[in-house]
């Protein structure tokens, strides 16, 4: 198709697609009896009946939890998906090249610059491993968390560049952590099937209100979550970084 | 509060729109980062403060940062694709 | 009938949809193929936010000053964002390994470029 | 019922403990396991399969049980039918059978061809069991996150990628639009559940726009992944050139998911509702299923690479099988879930032979091969037998599942829909013939009209070891799932039509989910029959597919000089359309997702104009 017949072809969908919208709007736009039922479920029973503060966590991470361990997998998918298609396993001979490469990069930022960049690693890491800890309590939880924690460990690649954020974080140990998370959420839900339960029933004591133990189950899920996700986001940033480098290092 | 509201809708559709239009590979992980922004906001206005959260960390920060790391990669292999194709022409001449 | 919120957002929704489809049917280069893609998913935050938004109640977090069980704004909805975000990061990044791959193969980023298969 | 997450749990917890050991596993280790998992999936779908025939089989995770709701779905629930888990065994059978040809395979990348394979087998369980719809959407996202994975996996050619990036675009988008109907459903009803939504629906409050719309933005993911028309431009590209294991996937079971996932909510949620539209839809089902099995089918008989003339069958087999459902019949839906089976099998059994051939001579282009060698001879008359069973004829389930339908279409005066399935069995089944002749017996000359401007593609190596034989995991699953697909109609050809009916009874789903009521299944007045007795219609349509399909195959292989009449009307018939046709195939991303926003406002207004 010439690029004038996609556009029309385009405009013509657009346009019955807007009045398909427009036709519904009354129904969507109205209030009906219907329509926040489910939410008032949930918000009257989440602290009677799981002791917990957060109701969004509450619905991620045990009403519909099942959901949230196909999102995981999802993460946990696409990250594997990126890495083959990065070829990482492939490249990794090329890995002398990048030794030559960090001596070559002694000349990076300069030592005020990193001390600054290193010191902003400690207090991410504290704020993520809250964020992943406090899911049940306050806004935030595995999810979240995860992505904090990588994003120290970029910080780490920007002030220390590829060698030290290469030995610092093995890439076999954060491929054994991602499958560790996400195996983990699966193994918790399996918890209760042991125990002859329903899959994924939060069996464990709810503890008191307020505190970091209440929820049962669900603190133990966004700590497995959050380390899915951090080891998967470093996982990323290990596959597009790695692949930059080997190509600087065939200069 | 109202009002709030409705600027904060018109921004993410002014933003989406800007997005869209935004050809240039230099710009597109900043545009991409404020429009990351401008959701994680309308969440904060509309009461999801988790969803803001997660909005924060992915589409203002995580999903730009993806999308730089790719663009520098395309140039680098840009270059080193030039690279080569000068050293066939070098070789066959 | 609802609050001018809900109409500015039902309009929101369907703008972004359309100019994100839009961005994708003229998209010369791959990497602004998936930024459409993140506009076209931001449809989906603004309608399920206006859908699940009630004005005038506190967020669905029980903390200070909100009575554990009293009403609050749909937390169903966020929970679905939330899953919602993590797959437009996810595909996004799938995308653009595949971006780097097709360029190393083929020296190109144009998706109207690379068509090796047709008919 | 304890055994109803296993399908979904298994894989993922395999799945997760071969990434984490992905370092020291050894390869045979790796595939030992994913051949053990996917056979106790199997065996644990056939059991549920089994069990749940006696009542659906309501699962809720986390033990959220409505009844002490006051009726209310909060937790999410599979609700396991006949249907359902039947499907969930053949997704598992496949994996078996794919896990088999690959075990002498291309190197694995660590263990993530392993790893995917298994999630990917994890979710696609998870959409046959499910009564949820957002979790319906999570795992259609989680298939297509997979998918896209697999079929890059190989991805020294661009060709590949090409694929993967059509297919990871396109459906990515047909899932956010399913987001947003699933969005659009909630506002209006306030449940995610399928049945409660089917139920609050039937109360009817909403209006018949809304249902149309709802109904629409719902099943368009679904749409693009069982590639209608003319959401089927990115299945050719992404089956043509995945690996072969993942090919079987893709075309055996992947998209007739997307059927499945469109019957299902149809039925429960739309079809009480709907019930004064249900003329409308039946025809706007029926038009694109005729269009899907012709273009299919036409663009099928004008390819020479073999795994792009399968992927454009399965497209055209997809319009019959959507034909089955858009009579909205009992009997014809049994006859649709039989063909799906027979489908499956056969069509992942001629995959297998084209990754034989692959492994042996290192192509699968129609021009390219032709040699003959004693060795590949069974090979070949299992590509034959293949073909019998794409032309719907006896013994293959094909022919018992397309015969109800046509018996269906025949009692609702559409007597014409019996042309259309033969067109599609006789081109599809001739253009396999065509290709065994030409490749594999090396007979005929010249270029056949219907291959001009075929694409030719180049196909890298996929296996190690030994070229020069075919090793009996490479052939034994092929000849096993065409036995298969002769036996499978065995057991379920007298019940299909019963679940059918159940299948299209929300009440009963309604309150096995919802537990207000005992979930016995009581069969409608006028029961779902099977004919058995063969009627002498369907016998000469047999005929009638049988010499068309010789005829057609040998046109191809012996191609007549240019100005007979013979050949000047074939062009006319077949050539011409093709050569018209074939640039809308044009390969690129931008025309795919313009033809998409085109497919949803025609779908609309065809609903809205007729209803």
């Amino acid at each position: 198709m010439t690029p004038k017949w996609r556009l029309i072809v385009f405009f013509i969908g657009a346009a019955g697609i807007v009045c398909l919208f427009a036709l519904v709007r009354a129904p969507v736009l109205r209030l009906n009896e219907f329509r926040n039922r489910y939410a008032q479920q949930i918000n009257t029973r989440t602290f009677a009946e799981r002791n917990v503060t957060d109701a969004v966590s509450a619905v991620n991470f045990d009403y519909r939890g099942f959901d949230t361990i196909g999102e995981e997998f999802i993460l946990f998918v696409s990250v594997l998906g990126s890495l083959v298609l990065l070829r990482m396993a492939e490249e990794r001979k090329d890995e002398i090249l990048l030794d030559a490469l960090d001596r070559k990069r002694d000349v990076g930022p300069s030592d005020a610059t990193r001390l600054w960049i290193l010191a902003m690693i400690a207090p991410k890491l504290v704020f993520g491993v809250y964020i992943v800890t406090h899911g049940q309590l306050t806004p935030g939880g595995g999810f979240q968390g995860g992505v904090i924690l990588a994003t120290a460990a970029l910080i780490l690649y920007l002030g220390e560049g590829f060698a030290v954020f290469r030995d610092v974080l093995s890439h076999t140990a954060i491929e054994v952590g991602e499958a560790a998370g996400a195996g983990a959420f699966v193994l918790i839900g399996m918890l209760a099937w042991f125990w002859r339960r329903p899959f994924l029933t939060n069996i464990l004591p709810l503890g008191k209100s307020h505190e970091l133990t209440s929820g049962g189950t669900m603190a133990l899920i966004s700590i497995a979550t959050g380390l899915e996700v951090a080891a998967g986001f470093i996982l990323l940033l290990y596959a597009f970084l790695q692949e930059n480098l080997t190509i600087e290092g065939e200069e | 509060m109202t009002f709030l509201q409705i600027g904060v809708l018109v921004l993410v559709a002014l933003g989406g729109t800007i997005l869209v239009f935004t050809r240039d590979a230099g710009a597109q992980p900043i545009v991409l980062s404020l429009f990351g922004l401008i959701l994680a906001l309308m969440f904060m206005i509309f009461q999801a403060p988790d969803v803001a959260l997660s909005q924060i960390v992915v589409g203002a920060v995580g999903l730009p940062l993806m999308v730089l790391l790719a663009i520098a990669k395309l140039r680098r292999d840009e270059q080193f694709l030039k690279r080569e194709k000068d050293r066939e022409r070098k070789a066959q001449s | 009938m609802g609050h001018a919120f809900s109409y500015a957002g039902y309009v929101t929704a369907i703008w972004l949809f359309l100019i994100g489809l839009y961005g994708v049917v003229t998209s010369r280069h791959l990497v602004h193929l998936c930024l459409s893609l993140t506009v076209l998913q931001a449809s989906t935050y603004v309608l399920f936010t206006i859908i699940g938004f009630r004005p005038g109640l506190p967020a669905p977090i029980f903390t200070d000053g909100v009575t554990p069980g009293s009403p609050a704004v749909d937390p169903v909805v966020q929970a679905l964002m939330l899953t919602d975000i993590v797959v437009e990061a996810t595909v996004v990044a799938l995308l653009l390994a595949i971006t780097v791959r097709i360029h190393r193969r083929s020296g190109t980023t144009d998706p109207n470029q690379v068509d090796m298969m047709r008919g | 019922m304890q055994f109803a997450p296993l399908p979904v749990v298994i894989p993922l917890i395999v799945a997760a403990a071969m990434a984490a050991g992905s370092g020291f596993l050894h390869r045979r280790v790796l595939d030992l396991g994913a051949l053990a998992t996917s056979a106790a999936v199997l065996a644990i779908t056939l059991h549920l399969t089994a069990v749940s025939s006696k009542g659906v089989i309501v699962y809720w995770f986390g033990g959220w049980q409505p009844v002490a709701y006051s009726h209310f779905p909060i937790g999410i629930c599979f609700m396991i039918d006949p249907f359902g888990a039947g499907l969930a065994s053949l997704v598992s059978l496949l994996v078996l059978a794919a896990f088999t040809f690959s075990w002498s395979y291309f190197e694995s990348v660590k263990a993530l061809y392993h790893t995917v394979m298994l999630v990917f087998l994890a979710a696609m369980c998870g959409l046959c069991l499910t009564g949820d719809l957002f979790n319906l959407f999570v795992w259609f996202e989680l298939m297509t996150a997979a998918g896209v994975a697999l079929c890059g996996y190989k991805s020294e050619e661009s060709q590949p990628l090409q694929g993967a990036l059509n297919f990871a675009v396109t459906n990515t988008i047909g899932a956010f639009t399913s987001l947003i109907g699933v969005g659009l459903l909630y506002s209006c009803t306030g449940s995610l559940n399928m049945a409660e939504v089917g139920a609050t629906l039937s109360r009817g409050s909403s209006g018949h726009s809304f249902l149309i719309v709802g109904f629409l933005f719902l099943i368009a993911g679904f749409l693009v992944k069982s590639a209608t028309v003319p959401f089927h431009f990115w299945l050719a590209d992404a089956h043509a050139v995945a690996p072969t294991p993942v090919c079987i996937l893709f075309s055996g079971v992947m998209v007739e998911l997307g059927l499945y996932a469109i019957a299902r909510i149809y039925w429960i949620v739309f079809a009480a509702a709907s019930q004064p539209m249900m003329n409308a839809i039946r025809t706007l089902f029926l038009t694109v299923a005729v269009l899907t099995a012709i273009l299919g089918a036409l663009y099928c008989y004008g390819q020479r690479h073999l795994k792009r003339m399968l992927a454009f069958s399965t497209i055209s087999h997809v319009g019959l099988m959507l034909l089955a459902f858009g009579l909205l019949d009992p009997t014809a839906l049994a006859g649709g879930a039989l063909y799906l089976l027979g489908h499956g099998m056969i069509k992942a059994s001629l995959f297998i032979g084209a990754g034989i051939l692959l492994h042996r001579f290192r192509s699968v282009d129609e021009y390219d091969l032709g040699r003959v060698n004693r060795q590949i001879i069974p090979i070949a008359l299992m590509m034959i037998a293949g073909a019998w069973g794409l032309a719907g004829l006896p013994p293959f389930a094909t022919y018992f599942g397309a015969e109800q339908f046509e018996h269906a279409a025949a009692e609702q005066h559409l007597t014409w829909l019996a042309g259309v399935i033969a067109f599609s069995e006789i081109m599809t089944s001739a253009a396999v013939l065509r290709f065994t002749g030409r490749a594999l017996f090396n007979l005929g000359r010249g270029y056949s009209i219907a291959s001009r401007g075929a694409p030719h593609i180049h196909m890298e190596v996929e296996t190690h070891g030994k070229h020069s034989r075919v090793p009996a995991f490479m052939w034994l699953p092929m000849a096993l799932l065409l036995l298969a697909a002769i036996f499978v109609t065995i057991p379920i050809r007298h019940s299909a039509a019963h679940y059918a009916a159940q299948f299209e009874s929300a009440p009963v789903y309604e309150s096995a989910v919802l537990g207000q009521n005992p979930s016995q299944f009581v069969p409608p007045q006028r029961p779902a029959v099977i004919h058995d007795e063969s009627t002498s219609s369907t016998w000469w349509t047999r005929i009638v597919v049988v010499v068309g399909m010789f005829f057609f195959a040998l046109l191809g292989i012996f191609p007549r000089r240019r100005n007979s009449v013979v050949s000047r009307a074939l062009y006319r018939a077949i050539g011409y359309p093709l050569l018209r046709l074939r640039p809308l195939q044009s390969g690129r991303v931008g025309d795919y997702v313009a033809w998409m926003a085109f497919g949803i406002g025609a779908y609309g207004a065809v609903l809205l104009l007729l209803r």
